[in-house]
């Protein structure tokens, strides 16, 4: 074990993916020599030369359009979009692309190697451009597989699985949380399984829900709840596509109760989707409305980012709510 | 960096049509050389094979035009005109170069011996077509034949063939990506994005540009304002060269000159053939609404597979007896085909899920089974898998 | 009045609007001599020239760029996207840019202007890229308004209005029934409002929502169900963005059930969003889970569209197990 | 449609080097001309303008990179190094013209009279900023300067540029559009969007790049493998000049025939200024990771300030008196500026949701209101609005 920041999992685990494989092939803006923006991909083109970690020009289709080939082509791509609010020049070739090549092959070609980490999230004074959490705008898509890890221990053993998963994975890394976040972590190779969700927390009386950094904020408001006698059980989705359906649905027949948060605006938010699907599958056991503290249906402001966000106050208010309905 | 080496102390603009290109061609419409011209080396089993690829492609398109009119298969699209572009590249390549190209290359398929058969399943989606009957008719694929499945959005074969040929170059095992694409799509972003990345990377990819005048309806000249798409290669320090499309002697040597400079200088290349789309866009379109028949008549008359047999002739490689035989052996080889694979079931109900992922997931497994069951309960509304549904 | 196809009562909307406003200019791929490949803008070229309607390179990224800097601008442009399955490679344009416009000027500069024409969704043997329903995408992005309408009196009104709305518009054209849905259509100028859904048949058990093609289907289901005596009230959403959730929830206030039925895929699709939301404002009042009938959660399929479909029959089963629920 | 006209029978490469453009320069760093050099005409007044402005954004990049460090802002972006191209290219213009810059052209707003009370409200994101707090700093925008707000996306603006000036072209008003960029953001797909439709569709416009060596710690050299930005403009058929873009007298001379070219006869033009960026990418970034400090030093003796300082000095148009008077007062104003805007309240919380919509809809109200009323039971967790909720 050694103690590690969500940053230098990320780190740890591409080295050791690297090491292990030689197909594996990290690239995209600045992640050369500089080692990425945020320092994620630093040392590995001193450690593996400039032909397995190198710079790429200035084009996020581009990025994603040789990624794609280079899946296609056998090889193990790991490409950075440097912002998530900057992956949306390359929606068509992960939506429409990416997505759907083993499927309209009929599975002659695949681009399974394909794994895309982007930073994702708000809270650091970045404003409309710095700060989006975009998970949802891919959930739509059949064929992807989206991960988004809470810690460092958590991030280095999704990435590992997602690099060698067999499907395209996109990867969100919160960024907020990117020096922050601090814990132990194995320093041996180590999978933590995709499309499985995990409950952190048993209790009784509400389900809540969330991923990522949002976990922060979800654990603060359980324990602001319990100390009014509301016992929450809390889950952490980790996967969004695909989405482990039945630990949450269990959940809720047992509490009666959920909640779910995330950063994105509410509207067309991947909080609706869980909503829907558990509304269904849990209709008898429901005691109260399934409650959503998200965004609001704004672009990511600035100046007042501390109100836009879902934060823990939020949440627990939205908890009591829920409990007295 | 750029050269700033040179300076100027007056404000002189460089033209935008400071660079020139002419298009190089060997063979001219009654089969003679163009005297002095450089010619590649080709022997006549391999001139009667590119010859009768040619043949077959223009053959399978005459098949499938009347088919798609009589309502057999929903949709084609015919490459007519540009069968020297599309047979003479893939003659050019090592066969396990890898081909992604746009849609109109059913030549260099019918090149690498994709057979009738194999034609005739994707393009009737039947349960042995490769592509389990998911993509409309003409969006071929052959991983044996390294021959990129068709996808119908334009340009992004484009970057990916970069990428391709990255993993080509990484993996040392001397093989070049060549990607084809029209004028038009030749305007999408993806474009720019390719050839920068390939450049700069060094990248052994060879970009072949279709330019056959028109983009459905929109004329070249109302694509862009320049000289053809060559010129751009400039623009990312990449050699290029421009070719005659229709003939086809020269398409293969510009092709193998363009393969050794991609192969043994891990470059990449731009290659530009110059023809014209002969036919409609597709089944679906009808360009009397935006050209006229003079302009199709002119481009008629330079018919590259007549252009490829006068040479033929005039090497005393190929008669009129064996034309007819060809033609007659080619149709008849077409004709069966689709009998064939018209009469083939569709894909089972399984073909809905699989291949989204590489296993299905539980979410899709559960939609199957409520689909199956609901087509059970509604046969006669689903007659495609109503059988597969009673089965199970 | 006159009778009209769809097709034909888009046209007569652009005649209008060009005719009424000098501003109103419009392009994309083969819209210019050719009138679009469905003949949407047919004569528009030959009526206002070409500086006023004319083709653009292949390019959709380049046509949405160029869309918003010309409505920044003060002018009326209204692109055509030839097929929504091709919208993806403008996805930053329009989500980064066209919605975020305003908002990041404080209203300095705008592209309200802006309305994006496109043909959308399956049931015409396009396979995967000349099917989608890509609505969903889309309506996770504040500032942004989404209008499909259902008919050809609905499409010309709902696009005049689009066209003047002082805000960037995505109008979905359902293609399959382009030349099949036909109707009397008022000759003049009229506008249908946005953002308001309608009720098209009052009735007891159950609410059906869904909007485009989708009405016909759910239109023939509720013929089914009311055979077997059951009472279905059908609502046409219209505006997907924002979308008229006080019309919906006094329906299912009343009802107690609640189908909505979409193409596109199931997950992240925006019957996700409607029974999330829904589902919180009416919790008292439900008598069975809301119900989603959408397409599979896999790319468009070719041969076997119809399978995959959401159809009446599909529809009038999932009607017959609410209400039996 | 492409010359087809002249043809050729060797398959002869064009190189990827065939185009080579030299750099315009007239002013040479001790403040003397070229002989023989064109330059623009210029008045005392103006050149003093143009100076001032120059040195006012030197003198705020410098005070706001401090600021930065004091953690007065959350971030800043200096263009040291660039002001000859960011000042210069707006003198060249008509005021009225467009300008639909990156992020690192505060010269040029500068130029046009954004005040230090502007910029600085802006940077703090205060209750008189125009975007209302809601970008980053350094994301201005000024619709009476017709000064497009800044967006982050890179390259987005440039195809926006190409629509503004088609809008301007038929509106008849005689004005164009710039739009600048940087060599980095040339590489995106909406860079050859954007040339390609404006040459296509003859659109007054002048594409600007700033090639000052670096994206970030990208360097040209792996941003692109050709002659910088330049040689692109044969691709679009479009007139280029590549100048010195640390000789302002250059920068204005080349724009001043650009916008001719622009204006006069509705076509695009492409302009390449070969500059540096002297300082880091942006206060977030450390360039010792990635270049060294020889290279640094070498451009350093190339600052465009006191070239032009050095101008005119010889042209006895300025003194070291003035000079000094000059940073005195405009380090005063920009200090002052500073203080007055940092005093000043956040935006209101009802920013949050106008301009969403031209008008909020019923949700974004509710979504409002539910807000202020948590601000309310919350006020200490919410400093920045705290106030503002328990108003109303
Ligand atoms: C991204 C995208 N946009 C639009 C289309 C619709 N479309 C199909 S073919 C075509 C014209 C292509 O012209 P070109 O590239 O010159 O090839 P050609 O048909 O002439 O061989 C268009 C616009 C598409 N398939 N993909
Ligand atoms: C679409 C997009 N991708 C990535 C970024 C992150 N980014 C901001 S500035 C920058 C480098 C830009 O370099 P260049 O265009 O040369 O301009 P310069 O900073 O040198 O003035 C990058 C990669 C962004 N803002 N937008
Ligand atoms: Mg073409
Ligand atoms: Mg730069």
């Amino acid at each position: 074990m050694a103690e590690m920041n969500l940053l230098q999992a990320i780190n740890n685990a591409l080295d050791i993916a690297m090491a292990g494989n030689d197909k594996v092939i990290c690239f995209g803006e600045d992640v050369g020599v500089f080692g990425g923006v945020f320092r994620a991909t630093s040392h590995l083109q001193e450690k593996y030369g400039r032909e397995r970690c190198f710079n790429t020009p200035l084009v996020e289709q581009g990025i994603i359009g040789f990624a794609n080939g280079l899946a296609a082509q056998g090889s193990i791509p790991v490409a950075e979009i440097q912002f998530a609010d900057y992956i949306f020049p390359a929606f068509d070739q992960i939506v429409n692309e990416a997505a759907k090549f083993r499927y309209r092959s009929g599975n002659l070609f695949n681009v399974g190697g394909l794994t895309i980490r982007t930073p994702y999230g708000g809270g650091i004074a970045g404003g409309l451009y710095h700060s989006q959490s975009p998970e949802a705008y891919f959930a739509h898509t059949p064929g992807l597989k989206i991960v988004v890890p809470r810690n460092p221990h958590q991030a280095k053993g999704l990435l590992l699985a997602a690099i060698r998963d067999p499907n395209p994975v996109l990867f969100f890394e919160p960024k907020r949380i990117y020096r922050a976040a601090v814990g132990e972590v194995p320093e041996e190779d180590y999978e933590l399984p995709l499309g499985q969700a995990e409950i952190l927390k048993e209790g009784e009386d509400i389900t809540l829900l969330a991923w990522g950094a949002q976990m922060g904020y979800l654990e603060k408001a359980a324990a602001l709840a319990e100390k009014e006698g509301i016992s929450c059980e809390v889950i952490d989705l980790r996967s969004i596509l695909p989405w482990d359906i039945d630990t949450l649905a269990r959940s809720v027949m047992k509490t009666g109760r959920l909640l779910i948060s995330h950063e994105a605006p509410l509207t067309g938010g991947f909080a609706g989707e869980i909503a829907a699907t558990i509304q269904e599958r849990c209709f008898l056991y429901l005691e109260s409305p399934i409650t959503r503290v998200t965004g609001l249906d704004t672009p990511f402001p600035l100046v007042l980012e501390k109100e836009y966000l879902p934060d823990h106050l939020k949440i627990f208010e939205a908890i009591k709510h829920s409990v007295n309905y | 960096m750029a050269n700033q080496e040179r300076t100027i102390s007056t404000p002189e603009f460089i033209s935008g049509n400071a660079l020139q290109i002419a298009t190089y061609q060997v063979l001219q419409q009654d089969g003679s050389i163009i005297p002095g011209a450089v010619v590649p080396e080709l022997d006549q089993a391999e001139a009667g094979k590119i010859y009768r690829a040619m043949v077959f492609t223009r053959v399978l398109d005459e098949r499938m035009l009347a088919a798609q009119r009589q309502g057999r298969v929903s949709f084609y699209l015919q490459s007519t005109g540009e069968e020297a572009t599309t047979v003479g590249f893939a003659a050019a390549l090592d066969d396990a170069d890898m081909i992604m190209a746009q849609y109109r290359e059913q030549g260099a398929l019918a090149y690498r011996g994709f057979t009738a058969d194999e034609f005739m399943n994707q393009l009737f989606g039947n349960d042995l077509d490769y592509g389990k009957g998911r993509q409309m008719p003409i969006h071929y694929g052959a991983r044996d034949l390294h021959y990129m499945t068709i996808s119908s959005p334009l340009a992004t074969q484009i970057p990916q063939a970069t990428g391709y040929a990255y993993g080509q170059k990484l993996a040392g095992d001397k093989r070049c990506t060549v990607t084809v694409f029209g004028e038009g799509a030749a305007s999408e972003g993806d474009f720019h994005a390719a050839l920068n990345m390939a450049s700069v990377l060094r990248v052994p990819v060879i970009f072949l540009c279709r330019n056959n005048g028109y983009a459905i309806s929109t004329p070249s000249s109302e694509q862009f304002a320049a000289d053809g798409v060559a010129p751009r290669a400039v623009g990312y320090a990449m050699q290029a060269i421009r070719v005659d499309g229709n003939d086809v002697l020269a398409v293969i040597k510009a092709m193998q000159e363009a393969r050794k400079i991609a192969v043994e200088h891990n470059e990449p290349v731009l290659v530009e053939a110059m023809s014209y789309r002969l036919a409609a866009h597709s089944s679906s379109d009808d360009p009397s609404g935006y050209r006229n028949k003079a302009e199709e008549d002119k481009w008629r008359a330079k018919d590259p597979i007549l252009r490829l047999k006068n040479w033929l002739l005039s090497q005393g490689w190929w008669s009129e007896e064996q034309e007819k035989a060809l033609y007659e052996e080619l149709r008849q080889q077409v004709l069966e085909a689709m009998k064939r694979a018209q009469q083939r079931p569709p894909p089972p109900l399984d073909a809905m899920i699989t291949d989204v992922y590489d296993r299905p997931t539980p979410l899709l497994q559960s939609q199957l089974e409520a689909l199956r069951a609901h087509v059970g309960k509604y046969p006669e509304a689903y007659p495609k898998s109503a059988g597969g549904a009673k089965h199970g």
